[in-house]
């Protein structure tokens, strides 16, 4: 059964139709890169799946059941996780303790629990000096520190909105790994948004593109990226 | 189209219920707008401030304070009339709000919103107790025969002249919109209200501006001592209670739209007045006002999360 | 709280008693940023000066220590805990809010201090001191002695000035509770055995935020009042005045009971025969030579006219209690208190006092208030007819 | 040199952005181009004032204006159009194209006539000239701010990811307006969607952890491919 | 190890603040409770300002307990100190009711809220003359223990210690990391987990008990109140000034500032009679000025002061 389905799902603001009709499958261990220009409509179509904004129309469904108006916080209790575009550090919160937020309140666990699971993650994505505050933190620090919350979910579904963005190369390269190797080891179903389209190439199985709110096509990166649809969106006009 | 449909229904409700209420009881309609009047043309200055420098002046009642002084001493010692007086004390009063902002406010802009909170009360208190140490806690009150100025209709008696401040409050909100959207310096200062970082941009120079607003307020609320003072007394306690009473107003308005601040207060002083109407609910009066702003706040949020 | 309690008792040291062992000390409270304690205090300071001046009660000088109370019970309630336990004052004075005073109680009957209260005037502050407080000498009249005596008052002038004729009394309070006991003594005290049809209002109190009188006034107007009466602040004076006229309500008496009146009351036209309740004027000079040294004391002193009848009582309280030290020979509290029932102080307010008992307190100083008038610019007293300086002007003229 | 910019250090509260960047614009029109987060805009910030720059130095004119408040650089002859626009949403069309002329000693004077030339560019404006700015489509907006900006005659146009946001066929647009602007003004512009700015501009750098690692002129990076696989990966 | 002298010292200093009564006299009880009663309001304002929810509605709350418990007493017969417990109970379930409506509510929407439901309180006391007494309030017939000073001293440490407690707990516990997240990012909250209604509740309702509590200690230690006593904005007002002046989001922040404005204001009025009010508000004036982040704050700019970060000079931000 796929993880995470939904199905015609809509988002219109006041007459702007941000997202339109997207109906798609993520299933277990495979990593789906979310692509399109700016405005496409990625981070809208991630806010409504993981309940920080309620769709127009359309059902969203998570192992089968229906999710389509659960509260984010109920989502993220059943296992749905992601991170956000701008990064979100609770920045009057440790970094030990912002990794915590996630296992304390969406697994009930135990302060005890929650910083040994917090710092058992943060030790696999290789974050250390965990009792600093996030001001003291650089991008790619923060960018670790929102995956590990998001891990520390424990989820089974996993978004990343544009984590490498802001990242050198050598980062980037290490922040593929991390992802790949979490979303084996873990078996999640990671969705990925990435500007930067090697990091699409190398990264994922299999992308959706979504194009004024649209999906326009989908597959593997290759053949997606052949797609004359596809580049003119990208590159704006006949290329 | 459907807005123009709702507003069109909104102003027949109005005068129906203008109407109704002018006929059952006259006094309730006259009383209610004079003293909305009053309520609206304290409370636009404090509107104004808000709006655009976004900061709640808990010292606002005392630069009325303030300026209720200065008039004092000006007609006690020279015999001119407040409505001549308010000229020079508006000048005095823009002044002495533009060194406020300077010394104070300027510095606590980029602190959080409580911090400018408790600096306008600290600098409520020290208006207030300065006052008090120059010119004790007695009141004070000039009186002139226009006061007094009075209306008969059949048997009805009634007073017409704190309608003046129902027309101070219309020449303000004329004046503001005239000023904000005819004039550079208005339009600046909308702008500055809007997007401070947009202002900037455009070489506007956004602390000159604030200051200008701060003072331009200040003239007006300075104006508006200098005329209450003719049917009220002072005393250095006295502008308090109206600095709560127009901030809930500007909430209930919604932070901005100055017209609205006049709506309110006629909502507000009708309102009022329908309870003092009964004996048994007279002392409740007061209690209107808050529960109106409970429910123009509570239908605002749950109007928001529908749309 | 470490630091708590060093700056606790660094400011328990640091207050040392600032006197010299021998001098009577004398503690006194009021509500310094109101006129009525401002003056109050300034007053009892002139007292203590006069009487340190003539050399002293029983060779020793009168030391007046003043704390603000703040017109708040738990700053009174400190204030009086000071001044017993770290300046060991011999006598505690001073007061007018009746709030202030419920809160101070409770201290003050831990210390059994003798108290010579100038203010709190609830039938409240009585009810919680009850009749174990022989202590407590109250000079200010209670609400019901101050209701009981203009009741008094009008019978009395009815009978001598028979032009005067008052059946129907309406009563403007303010929503405070000064007002509501004012109203309610009132309806007591005049509606007893029908002698007087009273009715009444509130309205709110332009020193609370109000000022807008026309619905009580519109209620009044139809009650077509003899004797129009109001209980509010100074600053409701003139505005209620200019309603009225504007409203065309012209009662046959036009009287406050405001605890003091603005400055310049008597330069409006509107102000003239202006009926006002009180316990002291000016023109009592006339009639009193306490009053007039009083007076010319305290221009002289502060260069400012006393403005409220707390100048003259709090006063009045130094000089009664020098009085019942010279007469004790002593400061020892229950000596002083047998000279105290013993007192007979001719005031500046124009009366002799003397202490009696009340409903519950056995030490009632003042009992009666006075009826005055503004009549030219001046507050005349126009009963009790024993110490009246002017007749009344009646009808309140109407409105030009 | 129009602007020079040399060894530009900076960042926001701790966090270092720019590492030492070197880069001046003629009278041309010069582009700069690198992944999200790689320090384009804070550059822009650093020379409206927006940050105070930490070392190093920025001439405009010959002028230092480096740390400078945003409304002396305004008046100076820099206009900017940020990325977010920035634009006073509750005023009219009118009322915002007004107030980017009417603080500059550059544009005021020739206020009229920069409107005549804005209205030309972008005949939607005239359409929607009493129209509040807060009720018109992104792409509209994006076509206000930059009419804002050309209002005050700048010597320097800052356009900060001009495209964003915009239909593909706007975009077009915008572009084709900004070839025929750059004959009168220096232009700096960020940009992602590199090969419609590139027609539009003469000299680009390229931007990485808040270091310049190229600088070429539009056909050099056309052909680069470094370029190419730093935004599409081909 | 850190831990256990920190527990040490708090004990020691407990153990020192209880014992006060038998080295101080009845006046600086009477001012130690004053600054404790705002202490404690300081305190529990704090609490849910850790959400980032702006309340000025603590008057209302200290005043709907002060009458909860007189009235209790006076109409039901109550015993006084139970009714303390009564009128911390009645607090917390209006705070559980009105929670519901209201914590949708945000910044000063919230704020003007709370104002208006104190106001609103306040009238409705004033005007139930039969019920509450009206504006001449009740009198009681006597205050708690008799009002011997230190047994009144020794109720209002216990209403502070709880307090203390309850805000220690807050920050030691999940609430903690709750309010933290729900001030810093609603967003990322709920996605990792918040429910957010429920903590502000929990914060809401807590943090009135508590103000409840510290009304009925009020009036049982006084033996009267009134409507204007009771809902004397300054309850608002004064807490707030406090814990800024200290430093927010902390328990000792608010004890800080509440000893440093509590001491001023006493220590002033007795030097100045005549005008103490004036400085207190310019001392408000210039520390807002002077000391944006509180006493806290400065100390731990001062502590840090000597191990400077690494830091270009030119780094610091506006």
């Amino acid at each position: 059964m796929s993880k995470l389905v939904t199905s015609g799902l809509t988002k219109a603001f006041s007459g702007l139709v941000a997202v339109n009709n997207v109906s798609f499958a993520m299933e277990e261990g495979e990593i789906l890169g979310i692509i399109g220009p700016n405005g496409a409509g990625k981070t809208t179509f991630i806010h409504l799946v993981s309940g920080i904004l309620m769709p127009t129309s359309g059902t969203v469904a998570f192992k089968g059941k229906d999710i389509t108006y659960a509260p984010a916080h109920m989502r993220s209790r059943m296992g749905i996780a992601r991170t956000y575009q701008l990064i979100h550090p609770l920045e009057n919160l440790k970094v030990i303790e912002n990794v915590m937020v996630g296992a304390v309140f969406s697994k009930d666990k135990s302060l005890r629990e929650a910083r040994r699971t917090a710092e058992e993650i943060c030790a696999e994505l290789e974050l250390d000096r965990l009792e600093r505050d996030t001001t003291q933190l650089s991008i790619f620090e923060i960018k670790k520190m929102e995956i590990a919350r998001a891990l520390a979910n424990e989820p089974e579904v996993l978004f990343l909105d544009e984590v490498m963005a802001g990242l050198n190369s050598d980062e980037t390269k290490g922040m593929i790994a991390t992802v790949q190797r979490i979303a084996t080891e873990r078996k999640l179903a990671v969705g990925v948004v990435e500007h930067v389209m090697g990091v699409i190439r190398e990264l994922t199985q299999r992308v959706i593109v979504l194009e004024a709110g649209e999906l326009i096509a989908e597959g593997p990166y290759e053949t997606v990226s052949k797609n004359p649809r596809v580049i003119e969106a990208y590159l704006g006009g006949a290329a | 189209m459907a807005n123009k449909r709702n507003a069109t229904m909104n102003v027949a409700l109005i005068t129906a219920v203008a109407a109704a209420i002018l006929v059952w009881r006259p006094t309730v309609l006259i009383n209610g707008l004079q003293s909305a009047g009053l309520y609206a043309s304290i409370a636009i200055p404090m509107g104004l401030i808000l709006g655009i420098v976004h900061i709640v002046n808990l010292a606002h009642g005392e630069f009325m304070m303030v300026a209720a002084y200065i008039t004092y001493m000006l007609c006690a010692a020279t015999g001119m009339d407040p409505f001549v007086a308010m000229v020079p004390v508006a000048l005095v009063t823009a002044a002495f709000g533009f060194v406020i902002y300077k010394l104070t406010i300027r510095q606590a802009l980029k602190a959080p919103e409580l911090n400018q909170l408790i600096l306008t009360f600290g600098l409520a208190i020290s208006m207030t107790q300065l006052a008090n140490l120059l010119f004790t806690s007695q009141t004070r009150k000039l009186s002139f025969d226009y006061v007094s100025a009075s209306l008969d209709i059949g048997d009805l008696s009634f007073g017409v002249y704190k309608f003046v401040y129902i027309g101070i409050a219309l020449l303000m909100i004329v004046g503001l919109k005239l000023f904000l959207t005819r004039t550079t310096t208005g339009k600046a200062a909308l702008a500055v209200g809007q997007n401070p970082r947009g202002a900037a941009i455009v070489g506007i120079d956004v602390d000159r501006t604030y200051g200008l607003v701060f003072a331009l307020a200040s003239a007006l609320v300075g104006m508006m001592g200098a005329v209450f003072i003719t049917s009220a007394s002072i005393f250095p306690a006295v502008g308090s209670p109206y600095t709560m009473k127009s901030f809930c107003l500007i909430a209930m308005a919604g932070i901005g739209n100055i017209p609205g601040i006049l709506g309110a207060s006629i909502l507000l002083g009708v309102s009022e007045n329908i309870l003092k109407a009964f004996r048994g609910t007279r002392g409740w009066a007061d209690i209107v006002f808050f529960v109106l702003i409970i429910t123009v706040i509570l239908g605002r949020s749950i109007r928001g999360k529908k749309a | 709280m470490k630091k708590a309690s060093a700056i606790l008792a660094i400011l328990a040291l640091s207050v040392p008693a600032f006197a010299q062992s021998g001098n009577i000390k004398i503690g006194g409270t009021w509500p310094l940023g109101d006129i009525t304690g401002k003056q109050g205090s300034m007053a009892a300071q002139q007292a203590v000066d006069e009487i340190n001046a003539a050399g002293g009660i029983l060779g020793r000088q009168l030391e007046l220590i003043v704390i603000d109370d703040e017109l708040k019970a738990d700053k009174g309630a400190a204030a009086i805990e000071k001044l017993v336990t770290v300046d060991n004052v011999d006598v505690l004075m001073g007061g007018m809010a009746s709030g202030v005073a419920l809160g101070q109680i409770p201290a003050m009957k831990k210390y059994g201090k003798i108290v010579i209260s100038t203010g709190a005037a609830s039938y409240k502050v009585e009810e919680a001191l009850g009749a174990d407080a022989n202590w407590y000498f109250h000079l200010h009249p209670w609400d019901y002695n101050q209701g009981a005596s203009y009741a008094q008052g009008w019978d009395e002038i009815q009978k001598k000035y028979p032009a005067i004729k008052i059946k129907k009394l309406f009563l403007a309070y303010e929503e405070g509770a000064f007002g509501k006991s004012s109203f309610d003594q009132t309806k007591i005290l005049f509606g007893e055995g029908g002698r007087y049809v009273v009715d009444g209002a509130p309205f709110k109190s332009a020193a609370q935020g109000g000022g807008d009188y026309g619905s009580m006034l519109e209620t009044a107007k139809a009650f077509k009042p003899d004797l129009f009466l109001w209980a509010g602040y100074d600053a409701d004076a003139l505005p209620m005045l200019e309603q009225a006229k504007a409203m065309k309500f012209n009662p046959g008496v036009y009287l406050g009971a405001p605890p003091g009146w603005p400055i310049g009351f008597q330069n409006s036209k509107l102000a003239n025969n202006v009926m006002l309740y009180g316990m002291w004027a000016p023109s009592i000079n006339d009639i009193s030579a306490a009053s007039k040294k009083f007076y010319d004391g305290f221009v002289a002193k502060y260069k400012a006219e006393p403005a409220t009848y707390f100048a003259p009582l709090s006063y009045s309280a130094v000089y009664v209690y020098a009085d019942a030290v010279k007469l004790a020979g002593t400061t020892e509290t229950n000596a002083v208190i047998k000279a105290l029932e013993a007192t007979k102080y001719a005031s500046p307010l124009g009366q002799t006092i003397t202490f009696t008992p009340a409903k519950i307190i056995k030490h009632q100083g003042i009992k009666n208030q006075k009826i005055l008038q503004w009549q030219n610019g001046r507050q005349e007293v126009i009963w009790p007819f024993e110490s009246a300086t002017a007749k009344p002007v009646y009808p309140f003229p109407k409105w030009k | 040199m129009i602007l020079d910019i040399k060894k530009l250090e900076t960042g926001y509260g701790r966090l270092q952005v720019l590492r030492g960047i070197d880069l001046s614009v003629g009278k041309e029109s010069v582009g700069l181009f690198g992944p999200n987060g790689a320090g384009k805009t804070t550059i822009i910030n650093a020379v409206m004032g927006i940050v105070k720059p930490w070392a190093g130095s920025i001439e405009f004119e010959g002028t230092a204006i480096g740390g400078k408040p945003t409304h002396f650089v305004a008046r100076a002859g820099i206009a900017l159009v940020p990325q977010e626009r920035e634009l006073f949403p509750g005023m009219s069309v009118a009322d915002n194209l007004e107030l980017g002329a009417a603080y500059v000693p550059r544009g005021k004077p020739i206020m009229a006539q920069q409107l005549e030339v804005v209205l030309t560019l972008f005949p939607i404006l005239k359409e929607r000239y009493k129209q509040l700015v807060g009720t018109m489509s992104g792409g509209q907006q994006r076509m206000v701010a930059i009419g804002r900006a050309l209002m005050a005659n700048p010597a320097l146009l800052i356009l900060d990811e001009p495209s964003l946001g915009l239909q593909p066929s706007i975009v077009a647009e915008v572009f084709d307006r900004l070839s025929i602007l750059k004959k009168d003004i220096a232009i700096l512009v960020t940009e992602q969607n590199v090969r419609e700015s590139l027609k539009a501009i003469d000299r680009g750098y390229v931007i990485e952890n808040g270091a310049v690692v190229l600088e070429d002129t539009a056909a050099g990076l056309a052909n680069n491919p470094h370029v190419i696989s730093a935004y599409l990966g081909i | 190890m850190k831990l256990k002298t920190s527990y040490l010292s708090a004990a020691v200093i407990a153990a020192v603040v209880i014992a006060f009564p038998a080295f101080l006299g009845a006046y600086p009880l009477n001012v130690a409770r004053s600054v404790m009663t705002y202490m404690a309001l300081a305190i529990s304002w704090d609490m849910l300002l850790r959400s980032g929810q702006i309340s000025f509605g603590i008057a209302g709350l200290f005043g709907l307990g002060s009458y909860a418990s007189a009235i209790a007493v006076m109409r039901g017969g109550m015993d006084p100190f139970l009714s303390i417990l009564f009128a911390a109970a009645f607090a917390g379930v209006m705070a559980f009711a009105l929670g519901f409506a209201i914590l949708r509510l945000r910044a000063m929407y919230f704020s003007i809220t709370t104002l208006a439901l104190m106001e609103i309180f306040r009238i409705v006391m004033h005007n139930l003359h039969d019920f509450s007494g009206g504006p001449e309030g009740i009198v009681l017939s006597a205050p708690i223990f008799g009002g011997n000073s230190t047994a009144l001293y020794w109720l209002c440490l216990a209403g502070l210690f709880i307090t203390i407690g309850v805000s220690w707990y807050f920050e030691k516990s999940k609430m903690h990391l709750a309010l933290t997240a729900i001030r810093n990012d609603e967003t990322s909250a709920r996605s990792n987990g918040v429910d957010i209604f429920r903590y502000l509740l929990v914060a809401f309702v807590i943090t009135s008990i508590i103000q409840g509590m510290m009304g009925a200690i009020q009036i049982q230690s006084y033996g009267f109140t009134t409507p204007e006593t009771a809902f004397d904005a300054n309850f608002t007002l004064l807490p707030l000034a406090m814990a800024l002046l200290g430093g927010i989001h902390s328990t000792i922040g608010p004890m800080a500032g509440a000893v440093l404005l509590g001491v001023a204001s006493e220590w002033l009025k007795l030097k100045i009679p005549y005008g103490h009010l004036m400085v207190y508000g310019i001392i408000i004036i210039l520390v807002i000025l002077f000391m944006p982040q509180g006493l806290v704050g400065l100390a731990r700019r001062m502590l840090r002061g000597s191990d400077k970060s690494g830091r270009k000079a030119g780094a610091s931000h506006e």
